[in-house]
């Protein structure tokens, strides 16, 4: 799929339970290949998903995040997902103002149909990823007390 | 009352009665109509089909000398050039569009002007305030004909019932006349084809003068140039399309008003008319 | 520490061909926490759960982890078998190796390692997992129908016949609703009324079903199978304990010129008055605002000729409550006036009806005996113009959608004119012919092709009156736009279907949700069409959007099963995945400060306000409290908390937090 | 002011309230004086100095006690008070609001809906300080303003002076306290810290009203301030709150609007 010495970005994609998790069953079950480097965690609905928990995934080493939930008018709990678009549009101005790479957050809308589009999300974010190179930049810092070995340049 | 005044080309030829008639009645009702310096012709009717930019830039610079002028209201008796206009106004709420026109005119322009016609102005006057000057009742049974550009459209003049207008009826109520109820009050007289197909002006213009004296209307008033000109240059292209010609003239609602308030036939500009007014 | 059982499943060969099985089995067995650790052909098979029951018992297990297919397809079944085996079920959790692993992977190192990450997640997650108990609600077997048109009607004898007891409200002094007021129905042409009076005095005489007429709801409290509704009972100044219903008191009665809403306004009706003649229940009620007495505090006419002294002149509105576990919303529609559209005239035009009043026109119990008269003069139209889609498919009227009757009505009303006036010319302007439905296109085939109805397709411009005739403007758009002027005798107007005056309001009573046109909001537009979001409350009928006869009814028995279901049991048990706040011991009680932003959040109402009492019940605290029966558990309220005092069972943030950092921490 | 103290010292004296929150001279700039009697009230000043915003004590239970009380409010303490009510932190019964308005009249309010009215005059302008350091980081490129924060960041050292001065920060447990899961790590370090103050950031979308008080209390003068009230300026707008004037209902990120922006979404 890829040759060994090619950066492999570490991706986590946050989705909701009804509409993308069930896409991305959808893009299983038609067999539709994406790259391995995306794991899925499973949330009852994109309104459930923590900002903090973003944040931590950056600290603890990844670099890049995909979040992912029911196109708007479709949640399975009506406005779930309007809450959370209203969340991400706060999180993305307050990251951008602290100098975080908001473009390693992808956001998307994935309906329990669009099993393609889920497999093409995956691909293109990876690509995106592999071409922001490592989130060392954040990484670096985070290492710092939290790991040992502070570098001075960060 | 001090009032901006933009009379526009028509008023200035073809119907030269009605802007005496506007003049005169705003004498009487002690109006002070100030003309718009160095205005221009406001684009009507073919422009805004051919070139967006010029059909934008026209208008909107006759509003801003009007707003240099420090004028706030401006009265356009001519209901294309009211129309156009008022369309400016609402096409330049877009920034890019007015960005550019305020490059083209090279002077800025606020948008801030209050533009209204005729009838709005003579509701603003009031009514009480007119009754109180009639001196000779227009006791007459007349159709009120509003046509296109007066009312429409609607989501942007914002004025009378589009379907069914009644400004003017009530004007007429005032000065002692009886308006009728009838059914061509908007219908087009076909004034945008007055010049290239008169036989299609003749045809449209007949209808509605048919049902405005199958009704027993001894006249026709009218608030818009256009109309007034194709009702009644065009009578003899139009008596020919019917059965047996109609000899009712057409006249301005502020003629109308003028004879009510004893302004002279000369003032007004009646004899100007080609169908005599003989009410 | 944890004693976790993990079962890999090679589903044949969907995972195995893949993902290295084995391996991944393995190293999940060097985890910490993990007591054992295999890999099985078909963990779904009676063998492979028998492992599992199995391997709880041996090993004593705390957590399970299958790793197999998606847990949206076998989590049920895994978790039945732990539960057999006496573990709780919500202590096992769904690795999904196959839909998000092997089959959308190449086989290779990094499948496998993934599938072992994958796996490792969810052992992570199940090591925060807590026992759940799956919550029961018990439920009141009654429901509220609220509307007695035919959708009430129906729904009301379903229910009734399961045995449940019904409370059937209608806002007007009889049942019957927009049915009762329909001459012929489409695409049969049977009476009406003759099918539907049975079913109107099948829900009088039902042991099972309290009917309140002039009766509205007042507010509804309460959640999915404990509904609490306040019934404001008008006062209908006649008692209908002692009425015989004779009827004198409406001959008498002097004021006799009030429109009735019943003849659509073509008829008049008297202040003490019974809507129609087969009204149930069939007594009269006072219109207060009509009636002498009221108006100027003389009259009592009634209360002279009436035998058995029924008239309560001072009799005030009644409220009372009722315990009810279900609710089915019938409210129906309502069609615009013509005086809403003024090209046809602002309805100042006699002779331009609604589709409506052209109902009651040709209804034998019309104004006019079923005789189609011009209601101006009462002559005999000639010529008559119908214009369907008056109104609807407009956006520049405010109304976009299709009614989807009118254009089997409008059919229904030129071949009852054809019927009725013979040589009468009848011409239908209509956009297109919509007649989905069974028979339905064949009936408007024969109103077009036996009954000679003409059709024209387009659209009228303007009609207005000229010495007594209707003067049709349309437009002809299959003879290339060519204008079309007819000069008609009457026109009727096939006027949107709008939502019910007040929708609006008892949505927002019932916290229900609707669409921008005030029609009641479905659950699902396909798979939830009779539910609301509101977990308890249906819909049935034409309060939903538009619809005919046929479609109500079907509508309305759906409501009825799921109203019965619902009643199948004395409990409601629902998934424990729901939100709770958390309670610590005094002084802190919760770290809930009480903010309620969680409230105005919460899609569904759940968010209760809860006092903290001290033992001399001084108000401590006022906290938020999760309602059970009416959370759905979305969390949107969980991300919302900023203290971190409300999680969600299933999905806590021990849960999550712990899956995510399982994926990156190494 | 003299019209405030003896308001003040009637109220106490009447037992109208127990305590008159309010300032008084301190040794550098005014400072908060917690009057419980008449004779102290002869302290009470309130000028252009008085910007400390006091909304943060009427929340502390231990402190106000159970009886009715009073503060003297200048406009950004007025702001937090309204925002403090629609979050039921207050009731009308309990708080009586002083303030002296521009002609320097004493101006009482009874009821919230007054405050809101009187709030409304004021607009809400950045200082030449915040135009200053605001109109700097704007200008700087990510990578820049990455680097800017992380070098404030390596200075704080959470000892959470920000937290007790923000009126909004009322919580009886905060996040920062919660231990599982350990959301955000003790100890400071640039990203632990960063953590906290995205964090306090998003917890304050349409709640701050852009006193300052948090970064007036940083003794390590990181300007937070700034974050959360680039965030008001930047969203309140947007999500159509304006800045300073609570809604009566919810907040900024407890309801939606059906055409919120969307464009970053795939």
């Amino acid at each position: 799929m890829s040759n060994s010495n090619e950066f492999e970005p570490k991706i986590i994609a946050f989705v909701c339970n009804w509409c993308t998790y069930a896409g991305a069953d959808l893009t299983g079950t038609s067999r539709l290949k994406y790259a391995t480097n995306v794991k899925i965690v499973r949330f009852p609905c994109t309104g459930r998903i923590d900002f903090l928990l973003l944040l931590k995934s950056f600290a603890q080493g990844a670099d890049g995040v995909i979040v992912s939930g029911c196109h708007p008018n479709d949640c399975h709990y009506t406005s779930g997902n309007f809450h959370a678009r209203r969340r991400w549009i706060a999180f993305r101005t307050v990251l951008d103002l602290m100098g975080v790479d908001i473009r390693r957050i992808q956001y998307s809308w994935v309906s329990a149909a669009e099993g393609s589009k889920w497999a093409d999300l995956v691909n293109n974010t990876v690509a995106d990823i592999r071409a922001l190179g490592p989130y060392t930049e954040y990484q670096k810092v985070a290492d710092y007390l939290e790991k040992e070995g502070f570098d001075e340049e960060a | 009352m001090k009032i901006g005044y933009y009379p526009g080309c028509s008023l200035t030829g073809s119907s030269r009665e009605y802007n005496e008639s506007v003049v005169a009645l705003a004498k009487v009702l002690e109006i002070e109509l100030v003309e718009i310096k160095d205005w221009n012709c406001c684009g009507a009717t073919a422009a805004h089909v051919m070139n967006e930019e010029l059909s934008l830039s026209l208008p909107a610079r006759i509003m801003a000398i009007a707003e240099e002028q420090g004028l706030s209201e401006v009265v356009v008796p001519c209901a294309a050039c009211y129309n156009r206009l008022k369309m400016t106004q609402h096409d330049l709420e877009d920034d890019a569009k007015r960005t550019r026109v305020v490059e083209v005119l090279k002077m800025p322009y606020q948008g801030s002007l209050k533009i209204i016609n005729v009838l709005q102005m003579l509701e603003a006057y009031g009514s009480e305030n007119i009754k109180a000057r009639v001196t000779h009742p227009f006791a007459h049974k007349v159709a009120c004909y509003y046509g296109c550009l007066l009312v429409r459209p609607h989501s942007i003049l914002q004025f009378d019932r589009v379907e069914d207008p009644q400004s003017m009826d009530s004007l007429i109520r005032v000065i002692g006349g009886n308006s009728l109820d009838w059914a061509f009050k908007t219908e087009c007289c076909g004034a945008g084809f007055s010049v290239s197909r008169t036989d299609l002006v003749a045809k449209l213009s007949g209808n509605i003068l048919k049902d405005a004296s199958d009704r027993g209307a001894e006249a026709l008033i009218v608030a818009c140039p256009m109309c007034q000109s194709n009702l009644d240059m065009r009578r003899g292209a139009i008596n020919k399309t019917l059965a047996q010609p109609i000899d009712i003239p057409v006249i301005y609602i502020t003629q109308a008003i003028g004879m009510a308030l004893g302004v002279g036939a000369l003032e007004l500009g009646l004899k100007r008319h080609f169908v005599n007014v003989e009410l | 520490m944890s004693k976790i059982g993990v079962f890999i499943c090679h589903c044949g060969e969907n995972i195995s061909a893949t993902v290295d099985v084995e391996r991944v089995a393995r190293e999940i067995g060097g985890m910490e926490g993990v007591a054992h650790a295999i890999d099985y052909k078909y963990m779904c098979s009676d063998p492979g759960q028998t492992f599992i029951k199995e391997a709880v018992k041996k090993y004593g297990l705390d957590g399970v982890v299958v790793g197999a297919c998606s847990p949206r397809m076998h989590e049920p079944t895994f978790r039945r078998a732990c539960a057999e085996a006496g573990l709780n079920p919500y202590l096992c959790e769904m690795a999904n190796l196959r839909e998000h692993c092997s089959w959308v992977h190449e086989k290779s190192e990094e499948t496998t390692e993934k599938a072992i990450d994958l796996v490792k997640m969810l052992v992570e997650k199940v090591k925060k997992d807590k026992p759940l108990e799956s919550i029961k609600v018990p439920v009141t077997k009654r429901a509220l129908v609220i509307g007695g048109g035919i959708a009430g009607i129906q729904a009301s004898l379903d229910i009734a016949n399961t045995g449940h007891k019904v409370i059937l409200i209608e806002r007007d002094p009889s049942i019957g609703g927009h049915m009762s007021q329909l001459s012929e129905t489409f695409p049969t042409l049977d009476c009406s009324q003759c099918i539907l009076t049975p079913r109107m005095v099948e829900v009088a005489q039902h042991p099972n079903i309290k009917l309140y007429t002039y009766a509205e709801l007042e507010s509804l409290e309460g959640f999915i199978g404990n509904f609490k509704a306040r019934i404001r009972l008008k006062a209908k100044s006649v008692n209908y304990s002692t009425c015989t219903g004779c009827g004198a008191c409406i001959q008498k009665c002097p004021v006799k010129k009030i429109p009735s809403e019943f003849n659509a306004g073509l008829g008049t009706r008297t202040a003490i008055y019974v809507p129609f003649p087969q009204a149930v229940p069939n007594k009269p009620v006072i219109d207060r605002v009509n009636c002498n007495y009221y108006k100027r505090g003389a009259c009592k006419i009634c209360e002279k000729t009436c035998q058995v002294g029924s008239i309560e002149w001072d009799k005030e509105d009644e409220i009372i409550t009722e315990e009810v576990g279900a609710v089915v919303l019938a409210t129906g529609f309502d069609v615009k006036g013509a005086d809403f559209f003024p090209e046809y005239g602002y309805g100042k035009f006699k002779d331009v009806l609604t589709g409506l009043q052209f109902e009651r026109l040709a209804s034998a119990s019309g104004p006019t005996f079923g005789e189609i008269r011009r209601p101006s003069d009462g002559a005999i139209p000639k010529k008559i113009v119908f214009i369907a889609c008056a109104g609807s498919r407009d956006p520049a009227k405010g109304i976009p959608y299709c009614s989807k009757i009118c254009c089997m009505y409008t059919a229904k009303h030129a071949m009852l004119y054809q019927h009725k006036v013979h040589g009468g010319e009848s011409t239908v302007f209509y956009m297109d012919i919509r007649a989905g439905g069974k028979n339905y296109e064949e009936f408007v085939r024969r109103a077009i092709e036996e009954d000679t109805v003409n059709y024209v397709r387009g659209r009228v411009a303007r009609v207005y009156e000229k010495n007594g005739k209707l003067i049709v403007k349309g437009v002809d758009t299959l003879l290339g736009g060519q204008q079309v002027e007819i000069e008609a005798d009457m026109v009727v107007l096939a006027t949107a279907g709008v939502a019910n005056c007040g929708s609006e309001q008892l949505a927002q009573k019932l916290h229900v949700s609707y669409d921008p046109y005030h029609f009641f909001a479905e659950a699902h537009p396909k798979l939830k069409p009779v539910e609301t979001n509101t977990a308890g409350i249906f819909l049935a009928g034409a309060c939903q959007a538009p619809k005919d006869i046929p479609e109500t009814v079907g509508m309305a028995s759906g409501a009825a099963v799921k109203v019965a279901a619902l009643f199948s049991n004395d409990e409601l048990v629902r998934e424990p995945v729901v939100a709770v706040v958390n309670r610590l011991a005094p002084p802190l009680y919760s770290t809930c400060v009480g903010c309620f932003m969680c409230e105005t959040a919460c899609p569904y109402n759940a968010i209760e306000h809860e006092e903290i009492k001290g033992r001399d019940g001084s108000l401590i605290r006022t906290i938020a409290r999760v309602n059970e029966g009416l959370c759905q558990g979305c969390g949107t309220c969980v991300a919302f908390c900023r203290s971190k005092s409300i999680d969600i069972q299933g999905y806590t943030n021990e849960q999550v937090y712990a899956e995510v950092m399982s994926l990156l921490n190494d | 002011m003299k019209k405030l103290r003896e308001r003040a010292a009637a109220l106490l004296d009447e037992g109208a309230v127990s305590l008159v929150i309010g300032y008084e001279e301190g040794t550098k700039r005014p400072r908060p004086l917690f009057c419980r009697n008449s004779e102290n009230a002869g302290k009470l000043i309130f000028d252009s100095r008085c910007f400390h915003n006091l909304a943060v004590y009427v929340t502390k239970k231990e402190l106000v006690g159970k009886e009715r009380f009073a503060v003297t409010a200048p406009i950004s303490t007025l702001r937090s008070i309204l925002q403090l009510y629609v979050e039921n932190q207050l009731s009308e019964e309990k708080l009586l609001v002083l303030t002296v308005d521009l002609s320097g009249e004493l101006v009482e309010f009874v009821t919230f809906e007054e405050i809101s009215a009187y709030v409304a005059q004021f607009e809400m302008k950045r200082g030449e300080r915040e135009q200053e350091m605001l109109t700097k980081i704007e200008g700087m490129t990510r990578e820049e303003r990455w680097k800017f924060w992380m070098g404030e960041m390596s200075h704080c050292f959470k000892c959470y002076a920000c937290r007790s001065a923000c009126p909004l920060c009322y919580c009886t447990k905060c996040v920062v306290e919660v231990n599982r899961p350990q959301w955000i790590n003790p100890w400071p370090s640039p990203i632990s810290n960063m953590e906290w103050h995205v964090n306090r950031a998003m917890h304050m979308v349409g709640r701050c009203t852009a006193c300052g008080a948090c970064g007036d209390a940083c003794p390590v003068g990181i300007p937070i301030d700034l974050i959360t009230r680039k965030m008001m300026e930047d969203l309140a707008p947007e999500f159509g709150f304006v800045p300073g004037q609570p809604a009566k209902q919810g907040n900024a990120l407890s309801s939606w609007k059906l055409d919120d922006r969307e464009q970053f979404i795939r």
